[in-house]
């Protein structure tokens, strides 16, 4: 009863999802509109259990006095303000609980939680990726090393693709006549992306696309069942 | 001056007779369309209609500089009654003429006909697979060029004593890419028990830790060398997408394995991976259905399973035959995806879009 | 001399730095060509009339706002110069923000737009795809207020807009799931809204196929070179390009390092034959 | 103030950037923390965004307005509360209701969209008369994008032995999504250096003041 339920409420809901897209009659409309709805609501729900288990579990590395939990002190504390000020003052034009804190705002310049995420929350995202610039140099100079016919094209094309996508491409061959113009490196580098990129680009679309289809049908049909955890 | 007149009055005339608009249900759809059609004089310099709302504001839902011609106004509610009002401009003057009709709700939309068709023979074609395979029939897979490494990269550990890592992605469970490695784990823990060679897998998350012990445990029990099993050689690193990486990075500089397997979901660390264990010189197999990671594995490892292959190769190890039948409904549809498109570029060739078209679904 | 392989790699990442650091101060003003994607998605603005009301969705985070901020802030000034109406969504939280940066910077040159007549800001919500869909039937349902807090129907520029085929163009900047593609498949593959967007540069490759003859995408920006082309479509010398002297100069760099790579490499194998 | 806060928020700023950036030096407790406090603002972050934008005007505004109006928002409201469920292990078993619910919803507009988009309208993109475009490269582009397209489906076609002439279309499959690789690799390389630019511009602008 436990498994069989949830098992025929998905079959239920996505049957009714597929015949809505071919029959335009009511009620199956109205119904998948409902649905439709209704699954916002409940992934908010599912977000905020994420970021609550999140938590917890920082919380339990803090309590078990695990490795490193000081850090994860850090993160709960910087959780714990974030959340206050949001709620209380709200965010930009959004007011909160005690409305928009002008006084505060007049101190600061702006709102305590669009001050965290100017300068602490954006800072700290934009910073995090921008480390895999470096990693892309030392790889270059490191592994990316030409070794079979297949390799070589790879690296053939993205050295067309990292100049062409620049201004030296425009300079290199910028002086080929009107006639050449399909050899103009910036020309060359569209002409990939357009035709064999987007070619190999379809046919992983296509294949991927079966795969999904697939996997849907299962959970549909209820075959595939392990979204429900283990069997308890 | 009398001539004149006669002119204007003749011209007039004509301007009437031969102008017409019509609306109609839009058929076959969801009654939330409705077509205008209008024929005018050639002498129409501009054309602008009108949608009349309830309280008789009319709204513009269409310009057009075509004497003749078709527009189909989207967004109405389904079931109601609707006016329309079209003005036609001419040279120094404008006529108007009215038109209305109903939407309503059909049972079908046609236009998706092709849609459904298609999307209901892949259905059937999966379907019947697994249930063929469920009823043990055996489905023949290609080659997998990334597997026949597996012996190779056992062996090479075995003869220079050194052990041999597997990296099972940085996703979580619920990842059917993570599913799939844990399958290729297994198989591999079987070659590298029947070797003796020390396996070592660090797991991002604790769900594939039990996971991946579990898994590497009942190989070496199927293989008859339980004692061999070391769970401290499966252990959980760090959740921290970063911190994980790095702490693998120490582990190849540390211990030098001879062979690395990175197979799983990968994101933008794989690029650091494959770095590290290109400099310490393993033999590396990657597998990954993240196209945006593959170039960065294909130049820094030995073998790459490309997308689908990593799927493949785990329903041929496992032989689930839910693995194995979804897999052939899929290599169904592929095939037919190729006819599709051969006979297609045959008929655009010669001219003929019914086949596009009927695919397409005619396009509003 | 042999170097560490961790020498190596500090060497690389200053070497790296200064790269990027020295076309940034003193920049060099190099040119650079319009592709016919970004073209594509430019006419599919200018060519939309006045008063039209269009949605630019905000599916990003700050992690890759230097690619996309400057697409927004241009799609924005584009669709104000030719008095269109903008919504902004988002599927990512962080978006909203993203958004309001974006209409402070824009609204700094145009004073006289007013919000809720010329455009407004919708906020995020969750869900992705069946969003998305829900949009395609009835906007206020989901969006019964925007992020003041003034309910839909008194928002003077959604007055004649109800649902996604109301909207004139929908362009989604996106860095990841939910973006541009789930955009593509509602608003455009099932209600026939054109669709158009930016992207970061390393999803780029994988959209480019929808830019097709059915034009399930009409265009698409890849990345910061894209970003500075649109600027310099409708003439305005904005962030992305100054930022390609700096772009090229790292490109020619990365490329230098895969060459001194392979040269080494070679030598190297060269040297275990002998 | 505003003046003394808003430099001390640029200073904030700059520490974290410059705590991250010391991992490239190697692991260190700056970039830890940095990193926590990370992960715990965007929690809140994210519970605050749906707090206010999903749960307040889509449900609670709604509930409290018209409450007999929107009596049936109660159904997702409870199915919410059910997956909350989760956070304990003895209540654990409720949250499948939510999660099948949500689960059959995306399968079916998956299955849907998908089909149609990323393969039957791939599918018809590809059927196309090469020989209608007007240029040499572009009859010649063409003609790659219909090979590249059916090449590259059938390398991903597993039941047939790669030998004999079958190993053809799949080599050239392979060629072609080598092609794409090298041009994804091209594109991330640009993407990873335009997000140091980003961070390199506050750096010397905001920060140091040393381009204006």
């Amino acid at each position: 009863m436990k498994r069989s339920l949830p098992l025929i409420f998905a079959f239920v809901v996505g049957i009714i999802v597929l015949i809505s897209e071919f029959i335009p009659h009511r009620p199956f409309n109205q119904i998948v509109s409902t649905l439709e709805n209704w699954f916002m609501i409940i992934s908010g729900f599912a977000i905020l259990l994420g970021q609550i288990s999140l938590i917890r579990m920082n919380a339990n590395k803090i309590a078990n006095r695990l490795p490193d939990w000081q850090y994860h002190l850090a993160g709960l504390v910087s959780f714990a303000l974030m959340l206050i000020f949001g709620l209380l003052w709200g965010m930009q034009e959004t007011p909160g609980l005690m409305g928009d804190g002008q006084g505060i705002s007049a101190y600061l310049g702006s709102k305590p939680f669009d001050y965290l995420f100017e300068n602490a929350y954006m800072p700290l995202s934009a910073t995090l990726f921008s480390l895999l610039a470096f990693f892309i140099a030392s790889a270059a100079y490191r592994a990316f090393i030409i070794r079979g016919f297949e390799s070589n094209l790879l690296m053939i094309t993205a050295v067309i693709v990292i100049i062409g996508r620049t201004s030296i491409g425009t300079m290199l061959t910028g002086w080929l006549p009107e006639s050449l113009s399909f050899w103009h490196i910036p020309n060359l580098a569209d002409f990939i992306m357009e035709f064999p990129n987007s070619a190999a680009q379809r046919a992983i679309l296509i294949s991927a696309g079966l795969g999904i289809v697939g996997s849907s049908l299962r959970i549909i049909l209820g075959i595939e069942r392990s979204y429900l955890g283990g069997d308890k | 001056m009398k001539h004149g007149m006669v002119l204007v009055f003749l011209f007039t005339i004509t301007i009437l007779c031969a102008n017409s608009f019509h609306a109609t249900d839009s058929p076959w759809d969801d009654g939330k369309a409705i077509d205008l059609f209008w024929e005018l004089s050639p002498m129409t310099r501009q054309v602008s209609i009108h949608r009349l709302n309830e309280n008789g504001n009319p709204v513009e839902v269409h310009k057009s500089t075509l004497a003749e011609g078709s527009f189909t106004d989207y967004g109405l509610e389904a079931n109601t009654h609707y006016q329309y009002r079209l003005t036609a401009y001419f040279a120094d003057d404008n006529l108007t003429l009215m038109a209305d009709s109903n939407t309503r709700e059909q049972w079908f939309f046609l236009r998706k006909l092709g849609f459904l068709l298609l999307l209901l023979i892949v259905s059937c074609a999966i379907i019947y697979y697994i249930r063929a395979a469920r009823n043990g029939n055996e489905f023949f897979i290609r080659r997998i060029a990334g597997l026949d490494s597996m012996e190779e990269a056992v062996g090479r550990a075995t003869e220079k004593g050194r052990p041999i890592l597997f990296v099972p992605g940085i996703s979580d469970l619920d990842d059917i890419q993570t599913i799939a490695s844990l399958t290729i784990l297994s198989h591999l823990a079987e070659r590298s028990a029947e070797y003796n060679t020390e396996l070592i897998v660090p797991c991002r998350f604790s769900m594939v830790l039990s996971a991946a012990r579990e898994v590497v445990k009942e190989a070496y029990i199927k293989v008859g060398r339980p004692d061999a099993y070391k769970a401290d050689n499966i252990f959980y690193l760090t959740d921290d997408q970063f911190g994980f990486v790095a702490g693998i990075d120490g582990i190849m500089l540390r211990e030098k394995p001879a062979a690395n397997f990175f197979m799983g979901s990968f994101y933008a660390e794989s690029l650091i991976l494959a770095e590290t264990g290109f400099a310490t010189g393993a033999i590396q197999t990657a597998g990954t259905a993240q196209a945006h990671q593959l170039p960065f594995f294909v130049v820094s490892c030995d073998y790459t399973l490309i997308g689908e292959e990593l799927f493949a190769a785990s329903a041929y190890l496992s032989k689930d035959p839910q693995q194995l039948g979804s897999l052939k409904g899929h290599d169904f549809g592929k095939l037919m995806i190729i006819v599709l498109i051969v006979l297609g570029v045959i008929l655009e060739i010669l001219g003929i879009s019914a086949l596009k078209e009927f695919i397409a679904g005619a396009v509003s | 001399m042999k170097l560490s392989p961790v020498a190596e790699r500090r060497i690389i990442f200053t070497v790296l730095l200064f790269a990027v650091a020295l076309p940034l101060v003193f920049p060099i003003g190099w040119t650079t060509e319009i592709s016919e994607y970004t073209r594509i998605a430019y006419r599919l603005i200018e060519e939309t009339d006045e008063n039209k009301v269009v949605i630019i969705s905000f599916d990003y985070d700050p992690s890759t706002m230097t690619e996309l901020q400057p697409m927004a802030e241009a799609m924005i000034e584009h669709a104000f110069k030719k008095n269109q109406r903008v919504i902004a969504t988002a599927l990512w939280p962080m978006g909203v923000q993203m958004a309001e940066q974006a209409f402070d910077k824009v609204c700094s040159h145009y004073p006289d737009k007013e919000r809720g007549v010329d455009y407004t800001n919708l906020g995020y919500k969750v869900g992705g795809m069946v969003t998305i869909q829900a949009m395609g039937r009835s906007l206020s349902d989901v969006y019964p207020v925007d992020n003041q807090n003034t309910p839909y129907e008194e928002i003077p520029m959604l007055q004649n807009v109800r649902r996604l085929r109301d909207i004139a163009w929908i362009s989604s900047l996106s860095s990841g799931v939910p973006g541009l593609k789930e955009w593509m498949m509602v608003a455009r593959d099932s209600y026939q809204v054109p669709v158009t967007g930016g992207c970061t540069a390393i999803s780029a490759p994988g959209f480019f196929p929808y830019v097709n003859e059915q034009r399930q995408l009409h265009g698409l920006l890849g990345g910061l070179k894209a970003a500075s082309e649109y600027e310099s479509l409708i003439g305005r010398l904005g962030s992305a390009t100054t930022k390609m002297d700096a772009q090229s100069i790292a490109h020619l760099l990365i490329l230098i390092f895969i060459a001194i790579g392979n040269i080494k490499a070679w030598h190297g194998k060269k040297g275990r034959q002998q | 103030m505003i003046q003394i806060m808003h430099v001390f928020g640029i200073w904030l700023a700059a520490f974290f950037t410059l705590s991250i950036f010391s991992f490239l030096y190697k692991d260190n407790p700056f970039y830890k923390f940095a990193e926590q406090v990370f992960v715990g603002l965007s929690a809140a972050y994210w519970l605050v965004y749906i707090i206010y934008s999903i749960m307040v005007p889509n449900l609670f505004a709604k509930l409290i307005d018209d409450f007999s109006g929107n009596i049936v928002l109660l159904i997702p409201a409870t199915l919410g509360l059910m997956m909350l469920m989760r956070l304990h292990p003895k209540t654990q078993w409720l949250s499948r209701y939510p999660i099948s619910i949500m689960i059959g919803t995306t399968a079916g507009i998956s299955m849907l969209r998908y089909m149609k988009s990323d393969i039957l309208e791939q599918v018809t993109a590809t059927m196309i008369n090469p020989f209608s475009a007007n240029t040499v490269s572009g009859v010649l582009g063409n003609l790659l994008l219909i090979i590249g397209t059916i090449t590259g489906v059938y390398f991903f076609y597993f039941s047939k032995k790669v030998e004999g002439i079958y190993k053809v279309p799949s080599k050239i499959g392979i060629w072609f999504l080598m092609v794409s690789f090298g041009a994804t690799f091209g594109y991330t390389v640009m993407a990873r250096i335009s997000l140091l630019i980003g961070r390199l511009e506050f750096l010397l602008s905001d920060w140091l003041h040393i381009i204006k």
